[in-house]
């Protein structure tokens, strides 16, 4: 029953929030938006809770069950995201409330875009229906170029432009995709045609509409080579908004390939097609990290950044496919812990690159000079989320690491080691460089703007919590390996 | 081969004449149009599909009429941002200056 | 949970719990600052001598929890882990009085003394790390707890050195981890035990145990500078003084000498290790190490980066001496672990003291020096003397010692080594001791501050004294029961009789 | 008492360090100078031979401990160090002082330690507290000469403790123990057996002043103020005597080898010691070179001693007297160098009388301390009693030793001689001289240099010639040397060093002063650089690339992955 | 050589993609589908409360995805008209002085009107529906726009972002109701089902004309630059 009410207010208090925002302006949606910020981190811990304690569920949308109705998938992994969904998204929110000008009159969109966001992520996480996910995607998508735009001058129209041609692009591809799925099965749920896939025969049809979905869905989580229009939509964007994408708009179709790849891969995947996944996403490591060490802008550095620390996740589908049941639960432990780590570091890291922006009033990374001295809380923060994206102990970015290379070596596939090792190395190279820059001794007076307290405290609290990741990391994994008990829906 | 059949693999080749479309063209405009082109592919190819075997299927009719909306949607709002764009830089296409942004944003 | 499974962590927690407190301390509360530091300090130390007495009485201080799945979050105090804490405990405490001293007025202290504190925090961490895993967490924390102080000046040259310096210990832990996951995906998570886990290594593990053999050895070397990874080490002297000391006699080096100590003993066990013929080409890495330090540092003109070569070549001393066979050798390295600390500590606050003081910084200025600075030449005297060996410094023991190690183990070119490099270590340090002591002095010093009644700022003065006579109390005692030398043997002693 | 007492004795020296940080102390320690090694005079005379003080924390386990042998070298350090340090009291000027006396304190507690040592460790200690505080007497004076000296005295100094630190280090594995008494017969059944004795007998070498490992006795012993000269050749050259004593395998086995090598070495120090100098210049230069000839008189006893097991105990003592006597001796001979001539007439003629006395000692003057060594020696060393290849030479070594010592105490009077200045002399110069003197004069005979059916005080009239023909022999070449060549021929202090020294430095300016590596000048980068630019161009504009042609990309991804 | 390169290989790959999915599509087509969704669906329409299968799917069993579905709507009109800069609705720029379209104005939308009515009223049982009947009063508004008949409404203030919201907000409002009767979110009390679908397809009909007519109106005119983040 309890779970019942949890599910409604999970699944109405985003939409609920965004049509009430839409009707204030900035300043009053920013209130009504704490409160419901709370509300949704309150639901979204109860249903974690009540999930790790009693098990997953489904959730039959209507009261109607799965080939016909939608069902949502209520496990422990869906709820963990939907928990970390809750504390990025609600961190970006507050920082975002105070860090946006509220003179701006454009911004009263912001909290509706916000809300809308939100409300597309906690659907994907949950989604278990093919077609389902997909209005999810471009829920998610949608509003996400909305936020890109937002107020935007000519770059950031460009980039927005650039993001949502990829994301029509890879919805589009995904969208073809699941019709040939339709056409084959009959059913629209990833577990319906999960179940029927062993007796299918002719596999032709469903091959290609994996290839067009993982195709589809690669471009929107911007893996190597279609990372291009990341950086761009990325860097633009005000910085809680460029959090909230890194964090956790491309985690979401990330995730939806990645359960495809879980359910459909055995029967579909191919060696070769996991290796030349894989192999993109090392490319991915190796490429992004260089280009975010090239990059001459403090928030391009960090976007780059995304695009490489994305390759890591794809390293699950070399790693899960045929190798033992060890080697390839390591590797999904490794993946969700990197996407967790990653999306709290992340958000940090752009949170805390806002605040530096804000402070030095300079895009540059040169422009930090003295940073360190006259604003070390801020560059604190930055610091710790560059930990964990170098995947230095404790941090979540370690754990991670260590289970995939864990799961590497399970599997025979050492290969994969060197892109590990190398992208954590080319990753502190790029974290450095800003340190570096921060500790150049600047002489002169204390010229720079001081961000509010609440501001630089948000991403320290985020950068702390995936500093910390490793050390919770065993309950964590634990409740994320919770999977479906059967009867579970209300 | 159903008529329904017929369609799917009309929407095919419309998928494969987006598609072209759309990796060729550079105005924004006609890029977009590529991309519905492909998009009334694949809900051809959904509806097409879906119903060559047993009939009229209403799922995916109704599946259609949401990405319908969902694309007409998107369409709408690339128009807009298209606009804005051109009347901000002048052009209509995104590669137009692309060799400066090639850094990011700072104007 | 027992107050023995609380005791390490808490140990732990009082730099932590400071180095946090620190970064929340005001810039201009230098006087708050520093009480937390030395209330700190003292406190650790007195958990740490509680635990000593403990571990001596057998108390199994141990608390683990399971961190990642297969992987448990260990930390534990036996023999070598007290002895480790004790070092960093007690050095720590002198550093930071003159670290209060060296920074006074400067900017940025709230910075300093937090990371410094974290630092210390970390190498607290891997003194009383229970697995590799847990090692490889403070070891890695370390280097980043390090790099704000390398690069604490911002200059130029700093920023350089920390750049070297991170892009070495980076590589260096990114090997370890390399090898500390694919040990682990082989045989499961090891706790350090004694005697090692592999005294009958399985044949067929042979290969990849001497693979991993190498490359934990060289993911630690980086840190412990076992040459060709040593570059890092003389650039890092731009630091402050109180840093460099940090980095060369307690925190860096140390660590990775003391990674070395637990792979060789606690993992592999020395047996297992000689069993797989890794022992020889350790000691002949770390036998050229020795030589090769003392040959660079001879053309050093940097009293710092003389004093760092200095290092490159003393902490290889700990590794040759562990890479003996037999349990003299291994009491030799272990007790060096310690004496080195204090004698390298020792000169680096002389040399800060000398470049605060007096504004000097190399070898050629020091002209006549020990007339305006005995107190400080004195102790910069008595570690020089220690370093090379003279007896009854502390020097004199480790040498002695790893020399009868050498000998029992018959690798008796180790003794030619020893001797060499004691020639060399004369060499570079006598002509400075040369200099202070009889020399005109030119009595123009660079930049001269006058402190009053003392030759410089008592929060500088005291602490080389302090450490000058222990380098003297640990020789001379060095049979006293609680002394490195005993403790090293009862170490040693635990290792070879199971 | 004794416990109390014995560590006083070392550590009452070792204040002195410590109050040199208080500034103004200088007075005080000045005055201190001759108190310091009281403890050390109170046990070696009071104290009978035979105790032993364990000291369990100290080092790998202290025990000190006095017997015969030891007392003797204990009486003898100490005292000279008692009249040196009065003569220092007097002698110092200002500049330096506080430096100076915690120098001496060092050097002093190294010299006192080392020999109530019983232990490797402590021994091993103290030696070296003593050489290298040494150092600090060496150059005191700060001149360019005395650095030069310091600076070969400390090359030496430490190549010497290295070669005894692996020959001690090697000698206790054999012995299991840490114990001095231990490594004789652990030495003799060593497996490395002559590797050690090499070790062992080079590194005390140094300090013994054994040939080819001189070099530093003839530099240092010139540029050290007097004083600490006066200990320098007294009593710390013992310490390597004492050393060789105390480690090598005197009584276990026959090893005719090295006693040959030491005879032989011992031979060339005396004559060739004697030989460069009466070459010398300097008065102390003279005195240094002697004090190499005598050492080297005792080193073929040693060599004897070596190489004939059955006669070792018999030389033994007869070494510790030797050194005693000649410890004595040349302390006041070297304490005369820094003495100026009163001008009284009767005075000048008693000073000259006292100065030549010790000398004339030295070379065997009956009624002399001298003497009995003389006659001790030769009595240990009667051919008859040996069983030894080389053993008919030694009698005419002797004698040519004799003849050498004397030549030397000439030579040093006659130097001395043209370089004396006319003032009056410090008070507290005057009574450490002359205490030095009276105890090497008359002191010596109250000593309990215990000697087995010892020459008795009187020599036999065959004796007195035994002592006598060398003596006049020596006094007719000096005359004819004097009367044919005025100009004596010079050596230069240090004689071997010299070469070396200018060998090293060619050596030294070719490898250590190597040009600096070019460096690369900047802008103008190496190729590799261009090369990577280029690389980075390229990847840069693929970049650009993957941005526009991300549908084209996407395409291909598809087709690639739906054909896989 | 490069030119040719850039153009050919997008059509051998666009005519490669036609190939496989029609190799695709010929397999699926061969093969018959495990599960028959239509005859689930023919077995639950009782329940779902209206006669139609496909506003049955839409407004009951798939009813999550419509409710997304307007969300995306909202999204783009929410875009929309945060770039909108125009000025005044007046602008005479704007207006197309064309006798044709008067007259046609004069005749069409009554006519409109009334076609919107009827599809939305038709869409229990036949095709049709909100998003149609939308359409068409959308279309209606923008030839009244380009007519030049100011409609106020459009402005962009309250008025025009409750019209926005009205029928997502009634939807989700509906949904919430009666998961707080107990029952799953989305799913309607039994016996309700009916007039709560009508209710809701009517306000979706209106949002879904406004949020058009909105993006119609509010695309950008001048070049009223936003200083922010990105701009300095």
């Amino acid at each position: 029953m309890i779970t019942a009410w949890l599910m409604a207010g999970l699944l109405f208090t985003p939409l609920a929030w965004a049509v009430l925002c839409l009707l204030l302006d900035f300043s009053r949606g920013r209130l009504v938006s704490c409160l419901g910020i709370t509300v949704q981190v309150l639901v979204s811990l109860g249903l974690w809770v009540a999930v790790a304690r009693e098990g997953g569920f489904l959730y039959g949308l209507g009261g109607w069950e799965a080939p016909l109705g939608i069902e949502l998938r209520v496990d422990g992994l869906a709820v963990t995201f939907i928990l970390l969904t809750a504390i990025v998204a609600g961190a970006c929110g507050l920082h975002a409330s105070v860090y946006l000008a509220p003179d701006n009159a454009w911004y009263r969109y912001f909290w509706p875009l916000f809300w809308f966001l939100w409300a597309g992520l906690n659907g994907v996480w949950l989604g278990g229906d093919l077609f389902n996910l997909y209005v999810g995607l471009e829920l998610l998508s949608l509003s996400a170029v909305g936020l890109v735009a937002l107020g935007g001058g000519i770059n950031a129209l460009r980039a927005s432009l650039r993001y949502l041609l990829a994301a029509l692009l890879g919805s589009m591809a995904y969208l073809l995709g699941v019709a040939l799925m339709y056409g084959q099965f009959g059913t629209l749920s990833i577990a319906g045609i999960a179940s029927l896939l062993p007796e299918t025969q002719a596999l032709v049809g469903p091959g290609m509409a994996m290839a067009l979905m993982l195709s589809g869905l690669a471009l929107k989580t911007a893996l190597f080579p279609l990372h291009g229009w990341l950086p761009p939509a990325h860097g633009i964007a005000k910085s809680p908004v460029s959090a909230l994408l890194s964090a956790l708009v491309v985690k979401a179709s990330f995730y939806i390939a990645a359960r495809l790849w879980l359910e459909f891969g055995h029967e579909l995947g191919s060696t070769a097609v996991a290796q030349l996944i894989g192999g993109l996403g090392g490319a991915a490591v190796i490429w992004g990290s260089w280009l975010a060490c090239r990059q001459s802008q403090l928030k391009q550095v960090v976007a780059y950044s995304s695009v490489a620390q994305i390759g890591y996740l794809f390293l699950l589908f070399p790693l899960t496919f045929a190798v033992s049941d060890t080697a390839s639960l390591q590797a999904q432990q490794g993946m969700t812990l990197q996407v967790v780590s990653h999306a709290l570091a992340k958000a940090a890291m752009f949170l805390a690159a806002g605040n530096l922006i804000l402070a030095t009033g300079s895009h540059q990374v040169a422009g930090l000079a003295g940073v360190s001295h006259f604003l070390p809380f801020s560059l604190f923060s930055f610091g710790l989320a560059g930990v964990s994206l170098m995947g230095m102990p404790p941090s979540g970015g370690f754990a991670a690491k260590w289970m995939l290379l864990q799961a590497s070596l399970a599997s025979g596939q050492w290969w994969w080691i060197v892109v590990l090792v190398a992208g954590s190395l080319l990753s502190a190279a790029y974290v450095f460089r800003i340190y570096q820059a921060s500790f150049v001794a600047k002489t002169g007076v204390d010229d720079f703007y001081h961000p509010p307290g609440s501001l630089e405290v948000i991403p320290l609290l985020l950068a702390l919590m995936s500093l910390g990741l490793a050390l919770v990391a065993e309950p964590l994994l634990s409740v994320m390996a919770l999977s479906l008990e059967t009867g579970g829906a209300p | 081969m159903t008529p329904s059949l017929l369609y799917a693999f009309a929407g095919a080749g419309l998928c494969g004449i987006g598609m072209f479309g759309f990796i060729q063209l550079r105005h924004l405009l006609r890029k977009l149009l590529a991309f519905n082109l492909i998009g009334s592919g694949t809900f051809l190819v959904l509806v097409g599909l879906a119903q060559h075997g047993q009939g009229p299927d209403a799922v995916p009719q109704a599946l259609v009429l949401t990405g319908i909306v969902v694309s007409i949607a998107a369409t709408a709002l690339a128009i807009v941002l298209i606009r804005r764009y051109f009347h901000l830089s002048g052009h209509t296409s995104l590669e137009a200056d692309d060799s400066d942004s090639g850094q990011g944003g700072a104007e | 949970m027992s107050l023995s499974a609380l005791l390490p962590p808490i140990t732990l927690m009082t730099s932590l719990l400071a180095a946090v407190l620190i970064f929340a301390t005001p810039e201009h509360r230098s006087g708050l600052r520093t009480t937390i530091n030395l209330t700190a300090a003292l406190i650790k130390l007195l958990l740490v001598a509680i635990m000593v007495w403990g571990v001596f009485q057998g108390v199994d201080y141990h608390l683990t929890f399971t961190m990642l799945p297969g992987v448990a979050f260990t930390l534990k105090a036996d023999a070598l882990s007290v002895m480790f804490a004790g070092l960093s405990a007690i050095l720590w405490l002198l550093t930071t009085v003159y670290a209060v001293g060296y920074l006074e007025d400067s900017p940025n202290r709230s910075r300093f003394f937090g990371f410094f504190s974290l630092c210390v925090a970390s190498t607290m961490g891997i003194a009383l790390a229970g697995n590799l895993f847990t090692f490889l967490l403070f070891y890695e924390m370390l280097t980043l707890a390090t790099y704000p102080l390398v690069v604490h000046r911002g200059t130029v040259e700093a920023l350089r050195a920390g750049r070297t310096y991170i892009l070495y210990t980076l590589t260096g832990g990114a090997v370890l981890l390399v090898a500390i996951a694919w040990l682990h995906g082989l045989v499961g998570d090891l706790p350090f035990r004694q005697g090692g886990h592999f005294q009958q290594a399985a044949s067929d593990l042979e290969t990849p145990l001497t693979l991993i053999f190498v490359l934990l050895i060289a993911g630690l070397g980086v840190k412990a500078a076992i040459f060709p990874l040593h570059g890092w080490l003389p650039q890092a002297m731009v630091a402050p003084a109180p840093v460099s000391a940090l980095l060369h006699a307690v925190a860096v080096v140390k660590a990775g000498a003391f990674g070395i100590v637990r792979v060789v003993y606690d993992i592999y066990g020395i047996e297992s290790v000689a069993a797989l013929g890794l022992l020889e080409p350790l000691a002949w890495l770390a036998a050229f190490t020795i030589l090769y330090g003392s040959v660079r540092a001879l053309s050093q003109a940097d009293l710092k980066r003389r004093l760092a070569f200095s290092t490159i070549s003393q902490v290889s001393y700990i590794i040759l001496g562990i890479s003996l066979f037999g349990p003299i050798g291994t009491a030799g390295g272990l007790v060096h672990l310690l004496h080195q600390g204090i004698m390298k500590i020792t000169l680096f606050f002389c040399a800060g003291n000398y470049a605060e003081t007096l504004g000097i910084h190399r070898v050629d200025e020091l002209d006549g020096a020990g007339r305006r600075m005995p107190g400080t030449s004195i102790a910069f005297t008595i570690g020089a003397f220690g370093m090379i060996g003279t007896p009854p410094l502390a020097g004199f023991i480790t040498k002695w010692t790893i020399a009868s190690g050498a000998i029992a183990a018959n690798m008796h070119w180790a003794i030619a080594v020893l001797l060499l490099s004691s020639i060399l270590n004369a060499a570079y340090f006598l002509p400075v001791v040369q200099r202070l002591w009889f020399r005109e002095a030119v009595n123009d010093w660079p930049h001269e501050r006058f402190w009053g009644r003392l030759e410089t700022s008592a929060w500088l003065f005291w602490p080389p004294l302090i450490t000058a006579l222990m380098t003297i109390m640990v020789g001379v005692l060095a049979s006293m029961p609680f002394s490195p030398l005993s403790w090293a043997e009862l170490i040693a002693a635990r290792e070879y009789l199971p | 008492m004794m416990p109390v007492l014995v560590p006083a004795a070392v550590l009452l020296p070792l204040l002195f360090p410590a109050l040199a940080l208080v500034p103004d102390s200088g007075r005080i320690m000045r005055y201190g100078l001759p108190l310091l090694p009281l403890p050390a005079l109170t046990v070696a005379l009071l104290s009978g031979p035979g105790w032993t003080l364990e000291l369990p924390y100290l080092l790998n386990g202290g025990v000190w401990l006095l017997d015969e042998l030891r007392r003797v070298f204990l009486l003898l350090t100490a005292c000279l160090w008692t009249t040196a340090g009065l003569y220092a009291a007097g002698y110092l000027h200002g500049e330096h002082l506080r430096r100076f006396c915690a120098f001496w304190g060092l050097t002093l507690a190294g010299n006192l330690g080392l020999i109530m040592a019983g232990d490797i460790a402590s021994f091993y200690s103290f030696f070296a507290l003593m050489t290298f505080a040494a150092y600090g007497l060496v150059v005191h004076e700060g001149s360019p000469q005395a650095l030069r000296a310091g600076r070969i005295y400390l090359v030496m100094a430490v190549l010497g403790e290295m070669a005894l630190l692996a020959g001690l280090i090697f000698s206790a594995s054999e012995a299991q123990s840490g114990m001095l008494q231990d490594l004789p017969p652990a030495i003799a059944e060593a497996e490395h057996r002559d590797l050690i004795l090499g070790l062992l007998i080079t590194g005390f070498g140094v300090k013994a002043g054994l040939p080819l490992l001189h070099f530093w006795l003839p530099l240092a012993h010139p540029v050290a103020p007097t004083p600490a000269s006066a200990v320098l050749s007294g009593a710390m050259i013992k310490a390597g005597l004492l050393g060789w004593l105390l480690t090598l395998p005197l009584a276990e086995t026959a090893l005719p080898q090295w006693g040959t090598v030491m005879i032989m070495a011992g031979a060339l120090a005396s004559i060739g010691a004697a030989l460069i100098g009466v070459c010398q210049q300097q008065a102390k230069a003279v005195l240094a070179y002697s004090s190499i000839s005598q050492m080297g008189l005792i080193t073929i006893m040693l060599g004897v001693a070596l190489a004939d097991p059955e006669r070792a105990p018999v030389i033994i003592p007869v070494i510790g007297l030797y050194a005693l006597h000649h410890g004595l001796a040349k302390g006041s001979l070297f304490l005369s160098a820094g003495l100026s001539i009163p001008a009284h007439k009767q005075e000048r003629w008693l000073m000259w009388a006292l100065i030549t006395l010790p000398g004339l000692a030295l070379a065997g003057l009956p009624f002399t301390s001298g003497a009995v060594a003389k006659l001790a020696m030769k009595e240990a060393l009667a051919p008859e009693a040996l069983e030894l290849g080389p053993r008919a030479l030694l009698a005419p070594l002797i004698s040519a030793g004799a003849i050498a010592t004397l030549l030397l105490v000439l030579r040093y009077l006659w130097v001395l001689h043209k370089h004396t200045r006319t003032a009056p002399n410090h008070r507290a110069v005057l009574m450490g001289w002359l205490a030095t003197v009276l105890i090497s004069l008359l002191g010596f005979w109250l000593m309990p240099w215990n000697l087995a059916n010892a020459p008795g005080f009187l020599p036999s009239p065959y004796e007195l010639w035994k002592l006598g023909w060398p003596m006049l022999t020596a006094l007719v070449l000096a005359w004819m040397v004097s009367r044919s060549a005025p100009g004596t021929p010079s050596v230069p202090a240090g004689d071997g060093i010299v070469l070396i020294e200018r060998l090293a430095s060619s050596i030294g300016t070719g490898v250590l002063r190597a040009p600096t590596r070019p460096r690369m000048t900047r802008g103008q980068k190496p190729s590799y650089m261009n090369l990577f630019g280029r690389l980075r161009e390229i990847l840069e504009a693929k970049e650009r690339q993957f941005r526009q042609g991300m549908g084209l990309t996407m395409l291909l991804l598809v087709l690639l992955l739906s054909l896989l | 050589m490069k030119r040719i390169l850039a153009v050919t290989l997008p059509l051998l790959a666009s005519m490669a993609l036609v190939l496989l999915l029609g190799a695709s599509l010929w397999s699926i087509a061969g093969s018959q589908t495990p599960v028959n969704l239509p005859e689930l669906l023919a077995g639950k329409m009782n329940e779902s409360g209206v006669n139609h299968p496909v506003t049955a799917v839409l407004l009951n069993f798939r009813s999550y995805d419509t409710l997304l579905e307007i969300a995306v709507l909202v999204i783009a009109g929410i875009t929309g008209i945060s770039m909108a800069r125009t000025a005044s609705l007046e602008d005479p720029e704007l207006r197309t002085s064309d006798s044709l379209l008067y007259a046609l104005q004069r005749w069409f939308i009554p006519l409109m009107l009334l076609l919107a009515g009827y599809l939305l009223w038709a869409g229990a049982d036949r095709p049709g529906g909100a998003f149609q009947a939308g359409a068409v009063l959308a279309g209606c508004g923008v030839l009244m726009r380009l007519g030049g008949i100011p409609l106020g409404f459009l402005r962009p203030g309250l008025l025009l972002r409750v019209g926005l919201g009205l029928g997502f907000a009634v939807f989700l409002l509906v949904a919430v109701l009666s998961a707080m009767a107990g029952e799953a979110f989305l799913a309607y009390p039994p016996g309700m089902t009916k007039p709560l679908i009508i209710t809701i397809e009517t306000v979706l009909t209106f949002s879904i004309a406004m949020v058009l007519l909105a993006l119609f109106v509010s695309a950008p005119v001048n070049d009223a630059g936003a200083p922010g983040e990105d701009d300095s």
